[in-house]
């Protein structure tokens, strides 16, 4: 039921609006709403249960094993939202002077600062507020940069195929054409390639390391050379920064810029679907370049760096700060798991992905590069089991959804067929992993003597599988009082 | 280990599964000399405990201040049933809800808010949110220029009085794309947008887009009908910039001149995201329905699943990122979902009626706190009608007197020299629904002595 | 699955506690703890996800309705929780000198005087930590009062057979005996019975109006003069306040002694089986008796009345002030309603169940007392329906479950058969009410063409239906290692 | 009409089912006479932002101290996930579990919670839990009368190092039942129970139970394994008054003496509830398997359903007020449900290895404060060993020091004159985890200056 058939004409939840009507007969009438709004009208009880029952409708972290490659779907600490939610943080105004703002801006200070450490950059802007945002910054600041130097020439970004969408669409947002680039077959970038593609047209080059094939770059350092000596800048997308945490630095690998989702590594929560943030490290060369405001200290004070302080910079991105309140919860947790458990996050995403790569195999499945090793991400190809029972990567993802797991990401990369990318974070309690090993198994069990049941699954939820490729044709966005 | 459930017998099995003997053996793929020495700047671990503690005495560190400033983000009352909802596990914790058959409860709440935005606006279709207003704004350019295939250069039409700041956002996202703003001046006097200067754009196709913001940034209320009708009859795309909680009583966008605007974008915080030192809060986005496809964000809609039952889903995906890649719509995959399941909630329960009182509130505050700010030597800048923000032009720089009344407690308003120095003893005032008879007096106590200081 | 089924030797939640281990090797040996505690070993995550996934499977207010005859499951407003979930509220130490108290202490000075207000009552103290707790209070101060006139012979209390079970066992805690007082045929108290049942050993009356038959004692005054006249006292058990609220006052009824449920009239949460509140309130010759501490106001200053500025008080009930927590939500749910909202409460709560009862008679079902109003609560009884069909009052309420109804309270009164009394509220919307006529009335056709299947009721929950005298046959209460 | 749904419609609807034209004839019942002529002292209604505003301004109206009290009531952290969790609406707006197969969650929940109960007392069954620590003592002396029919008095014995508050308690629910509490006293030097006066009870029948607080209220350990040999010897039934927290360092009562106590009881407040002023907490009751019957409160047992499925209802219901009557064990019905949620989360979460840190932490910083203090001139009073709280002699009147700091913003720690004039040059002092190594700096240095002053 739908929040609007719980509504009736004349219903309210008093309590929640001010108890007298105010008088506005001195509004102008042509500017004034003669239509409904079409908020529902409810009692506040109805609005509780109904949103209350709603929410259990949803898999989450605090509810289900969620092993969504290239989403680090770990722990949402409470300390962090409760963190966040301190009424001092929460009443004030972004346009609070400096002077009056100091707890709050000595937080975000230290927050840069942290992540300075931990990427190896020389500046962080936290403004981005999301992943994508924070590409698009990235890409920004290189095309800012070579525009400094009257460098108009450079017209291309370099983009691997197994690259997140965002990458192409990101330097397309900034103007710039996309080249991409080959996996060879071990998942590294095709260096050959490589050399071949870059040239004077070429501004930069958009790498993950550890790609989305959930294997390391073996041979980073040498790319860096080669488009860096082409005069283009290479750029670090910080999806799978939770594989490397405390043991390789972007910046000691090259890069000149990256930006960190901190919905992922920083364990903000995902909300559904955001806020996250996408807070973007840059080395020496694009230090002006970053976008404003970036939190400065100077004897002892904090203050908001603007456009006026940094004459260079591609500006500010949002109306504010940025999604502070995932910040904030970015800072709490950064501060509890300190410098020691820093270090950690990767050691135990790896191991958990490593262990589970190994006992996927053990139990029958193929792994997309069994020769190499897993980050905290790995990918499972079912293109045999595919072939053999017509139980493809989506099934199995729905039927894992009956018990009781999140499916993994499917069918990216695009490159593999028919896969699954796994990552079950450093979270996860062994015994889970197991489970999920045993229910993989289950269903390829049942793919064998009943794949038509499994085709029809999931049967334990809410719903049965939709045809989203109707709900695109026969669209309805919206409840209509009709409909 | 903070967050890591590993016993010591744990990682021995699983090692022993995997067949090395230390967890160091995993990371072998990596060049040696590429190795992190050490994270630097990072502290000691610190237990809930202390950082909530650390984060209480930052939180407490700054006077807490009676705050009258808008411009941009507003304080009202948000219920307390919103975010303890929204911050149940189910919702705090969940992702994307790509997995439609886990994930009804998120989607379902879309849909909900995507009708709700619709009905606020009167638009036909919703996205599921963008990052804030300002970013949102840039969305609507990008989407403009798509739409307007007949326009020659790529020229959107800006009033000055659109908040400086999402004019900003908007030209850092859009201008790398050859897009142009051109700012539209601002009549002194009334503090609208001056309808001469539009002449200049009427030729079809001399522009792209037009902005209009509603209220703008001075609290003025524009002229819309005769813009958006100016839109209409000369081909350019009609961009609203409104926000929303005033459209409880203001015309929606939708019913705009003859027949409305063809996007309308806004920033949600005033619907139920706290003030929280600018975020996070979230943009929204209604089109017409012929204009769907071009829509950036994520869409959600209703479908049937195998048995028939009814439920929802992503949809129009081929728009988006993951599917087209360089040729999406835009580069956005994330919507502002926690934001914006607090903020349906919020919604719901205000509805019709609640919404209505909140913003008959906020309007007779602020014409109330106006007209006793006249009396006192602080008068309107702009004659134009204002709704619940107004722009008090002092006898003395602004800046002194949001720094004296600072010292009351009181943060005073937005010092408009900010960004306009010719303004620069003009204050954009607001008074929500959240200040009381009391809260005025003690502004206006203020004020006077701010005003002889 | 058991939270220690999760457990695994060594597992932690560090951030939880101190990081550091503390030397306390000065602890002498015999002191020592040698035994494990049994708390289990799971990190942050498992608990988290273990007890969101446990609250899932409870009914609750805010999931469903909740007709629980005498228990007033109404809503509970967020906006109470906020207010008393406030840090300066939770971190005030109970020993706080009362001049660093003010805060709280004026908060709870005025719940005092709103519930003077709307009981009619001369004092009122906080302190008793549920319904249960008020009573004794109240019996107590029955019997001090008698024992301070030196009127030592009173050794009974009254109490009607309809009464709530709490009745006779604080009668019994308060060493004094028990005389219960029939019904009469329309459900009022048999008033020959009571003049038989007067005497000089009679301390007092306790009485529930409206009775727990869902009916208003109409010669509640007759029944005061006669056991006043007897020098007896009247106590007003207040768990059925709601149906009254604003409408009449146990003051003016002529009660002397009064508890009230503060967690069903004031809404306060029932949290899965407590805490309460019981309050109570006195009339002029009970005040020197209130149990302490008991709030004043002297001088615009606020402090708490001890025995020793009370020496006849019966003294304390607990270790501090009682249920602070809760007070506090009472407190923000009375102000919340104000003067107009708490006269609201009794008319919409006796709307909703007179139309429930009217329309569940109109599906076909006995009323117990047809003849009478109904009150905030009806009795339904389900003689015939169990005579005809086997089905049971309990059976009803198992299949109510499946239908996503709580089942309203079973078989009390005890001297109704096969009852059910359903108390709707006043927050529930009349469609909620037709929506359990009509599964009360689908599961009423089921009973006559498949009464075993409604027999066999739930089948829609996490579990079928207990067998309770097994479990109170083989007690299993802990969960063992080897269990 | 807050908190209400009807509309007009359904108002007119359901009056006209009834047959009846107005709500008020639905009182036609009630004698005129009796109806009431308005509420005095009820202000006029607030919205929920007046309310949360007006809440606020009391939760702040006084100074925020660093907390030193403890004498009953002990500051903790609690880790956020707990009341994030149990204010769930699930749990907290739930009823009493009657109906089994709807209440799954809670019933669970409260047979782990008696499971981890009895694991930290040692004593094989727990009920659900009682109001507080100081009632549960009450409660535990009825089921001792109850349990020791060879008693020829019903005197229960009670050290004087007992928390008067909770010796008050008991006496005032137990007294009308002809049980008498009888006071032994503690000998001064060492701050314990004086052994000595238990020989005028030792012939079996004079005294019904002996209740052995620990750590008593001075903060002092007792000897609890004599104490309770001595009880076994006599037929006296024993009782243990514990602080739970400290179970995870201190021999668990049911390893007391050579085979352990009858009876436990305690508060739960340091096991996740915060101060609050006192509540709500809640007691707890743990006892040997043979003594259930007399157990008091709410038991929740694991039986399994129509299909053989494990699951858990509340059990042994005969013992209760609402099947027995006047007869039953106790008048209790309700248990500190919400609390007693929180409680078992948080002690999940912690864990043995938290709790030990904590009470080793706890333990620690007690003595390194006592130590401190010595050297500012504020020696231990009692010479028995302690554990995190310690009764410092003053060289002036404790409230005076208490007063003094508490302009530095300390509550220096509980005035032991409030309950025994002769002890008022003795403070209570309590540092728990929650204090630093700084706050113990602060606390001396406000110290040094209070006793100067």
């Amino acid at each position: 039921m739908l929040i609007f058939e719980h509504a009736r004409p004349g219903r309210r939840a008093p309590a929640q609006a001010p108890l007298q009507t105010a008088d506005t007969a001195a509004l102008p009438e042509r500017f004034r709403r003669r239509s409904a709004t079409g908020l529902p009208e409810v009692s506040e009880l109805q609005a509780v249960r109904h949103y209350t029952r709603l929410s259990q409708k949803n898999f989450s972290i605090d509810t289900h094993f969620y092993p969504l490659g290239s989403c680090t779907m770990k722990y949402n600490p409470r300390g962090s939202n409760a963190a966040a939610m301190l009424d001092g943080f929460l009443s004030l105004h972004p346009h609070t002077p400096d002077a009056h703002a100091q707890g709050m801006l000595a937080c975000l200070y230290e927050l840069q600062e942290m992540l300075k450490g931990v990427t190896g950059m020389r500046g962080v802007s936290l403004t981005p507020m999301a992943g994508a945002q924070g590409e698009f910054a990235g890409v920004a600041m290189i095309r800012a940069y070579h525009e400094a130097r009257g460098d108009h020439a450079r017209t291309e970004i370099l983009v691997p195929d197994a690259a997140h969408g965002t990458n192409p669409a990101t330097a397309t947002m900034c103007g710039y054409g996309v080249r991409e680039i080959p996996t060879d077959s071990e998942g590294d970038v095709d260096m050959e390639a490589l050399r071949a593609a870059v040239d004077p047209q070429t501004a930069g080059i958009m790498l993950t390391n550890p790609s989305t094939l959930g294997v390391f770059e073996r041979r980073i350092h040498e790319i860096a050379a080669i488009v860096h000596e082409a005069g283009g800048l290479l750029y670090y997308d910080g999806a799978n920064l939770n594989a490397i945490l405390g043991k390789v630095r972007p910046g000691d690998m090259g890069f000149d810029v990256i930006h960190m989702n901190l919905h992922k590594t920083f364990s903000t929560p995902h909300g559904g679907g955001g806020p996250g943030a996408g807070a973007v490290g840059v080395g020496e060369r694009l230090l002006p370049f970053m976008p404003v405001p970036v939190v400065a200290r100077e004897s002892g004070q904090y203050r908001l760096l603007t456009e006026a302080d940094m004459p260079q910079s591609i500006g500010r991105l949002s109306a504010f700060m940025g999604n502070v309140g995932v910040l904030l919860r970015a800072y709490a947790y950064m501060r509890m798991l300190g410098h020691e458990g820093m270090q950690r996050v990767a050691e135990y995403a790896t191991l958990n992905a490593n262990y589970l790569a190994v006992r996927l195999r053990d139990a029958g499945f193929s792994l997309a590069y069994p020769q190499r090793r897993a980050t905290h991400e790995f990918v499972v190809t079912l293109k045999r089991e595919a072939k053999e029972t017509g139980v493809t990567a989506m099934d199995y993802a729905k039927r894992l959804l009956d018990y009781g797991y999140h499916a993994p990401t499917t069918y990216f990369p695009l490159l593999v067929p028919e896969c699954l990318l796994i990552e079950p974070t450093e979270t996860e309690a062994r015994e889970d992993l197991d489970g999920f090993v045993e229910s993989m198994a289950t269903i390829r069990r049942e793919s064998m003597s009943e794949a038509d049941m499994v085709k029809g699954a999931p049967y334990r939820l809410p719903n049965r599988r939709f045809d989203e490729v109707r709900a695109a044709r026969e669209l309805d966005l919206r409840w209509q009082p009709s409909s | 280990m903070p967050f890591i459930p590993h016993t010591d017998a744990d990682v021995r099995d699983m090692l022993a599964a995997i067949g090395v003997t230390d967890i160091e053996d995993l990371f072998d793929e990596i060049p040696a000399a590429l190795r992190a020495k050490g994270l630097d700047g990072v502290p000691p671990a610190l237990s809930e405990m202390e950082t909530l503690r650390l984060m209480r005495e930052r939180a407490g560190q700054d006077r807490p201040m009676l705050n009258f400033i808008g411009a941009g983000a507003y304080e009202h009352h948000i219920p307390a049933a919103v975010w303890e909802i929204a911050t149940r596990g189910e919702f705090y914790s969940a992702y994307t809800p790509y997995q439609a058959e886990a994930s009804q409860g998120t989607l379902q709440l879309i849909y909900e808010y995507q009708t709700m935005m619709t009905g606020l606006t009167g638009m036909e279709v919703s996205n599921a949110s963008l990052y804030d207003g300002a970013s949102a704004l840039a969305e609507a350019v990008l989407m403009a220029v798509r739409l307007n295939r007949r326009a020659k250069t790529r020229k959107v039409l800006v009033p000055a009085s659109l908040n400086p700041a999402w004019r900003a956002t908007t030209h850092n996202i859009v201008h790398n794309q050859g897009i142009e703003l051109v700012d539209l001046p601002c009549d002194p006097a009334s503090g609208r947008l001056d309808p001469a200067a539009l002449s200049a754009y009427a030729e079809t196709g001399a522009a792209t887009a037009l902005v209009v913001p509603q209220p703008n940034f001075y609290g003025v209320l524009e002229e819309v009908d005769a813009l958006s009708d100016w839109a209409a009859r000369h081909g350019v795309i009609m961009i609203a910039a409104v926000n929303p909680m005033t459209l409880a009583l203001l015309k929606p966008p939708g019913e705009w001149g003859e027949s409305g605007v063809d996007i309308v974008v806004g920033d949600g915080q005033p619907l139920g995201a706290p003030l929280s030192y600018g975020g996070p809060y979230y943009g929204f986005m209604c089109t017409r329905k012929q204009h769907v496809r071009q829509m950036p964000g994520r869409i959600v809609g209703r479908s049937v699943d195998a048995d028939g039952k009814p439920g929802f889903v992503l949809t129009l995906q081929a728009r988006e990122q993951h599917i087209r890649r360089s040729k999406a719509t835009s580069n956005i995959c994330t919507n502002q979902g926690l934001v914006v399941t607090a903020s349906t909630i919020h919604m719901a329960i205000l509805g019709p009626d609640g919404l209505a009182r909140v913003a008959g509130a906020s309007y007779a505050n602020t014409h109330a706190l106006a007209e006793r700010a006249a009396e006192v030597g602080a008068r309107r800048a702009f004659a134009g009608e204002y709704f619940h923000e107004v722009a008090l032009r002092l006898p003395r720089k602004a800046a002194g007197v949001c720094e004296a009344m600072a010292a009351d407690g009181i943060q005073a308003g937005y010092d408009l020299g900010r960004v306009d120095p010719a303004l620069s003893d003009v204050m954009l005032v607001c008074a929500t629904e959240t200040k009381t008879a009391d809260d005025i007096d003690r502004y206006i106590d203020s004020l006077k002595r701010a005003l002889k200081g």
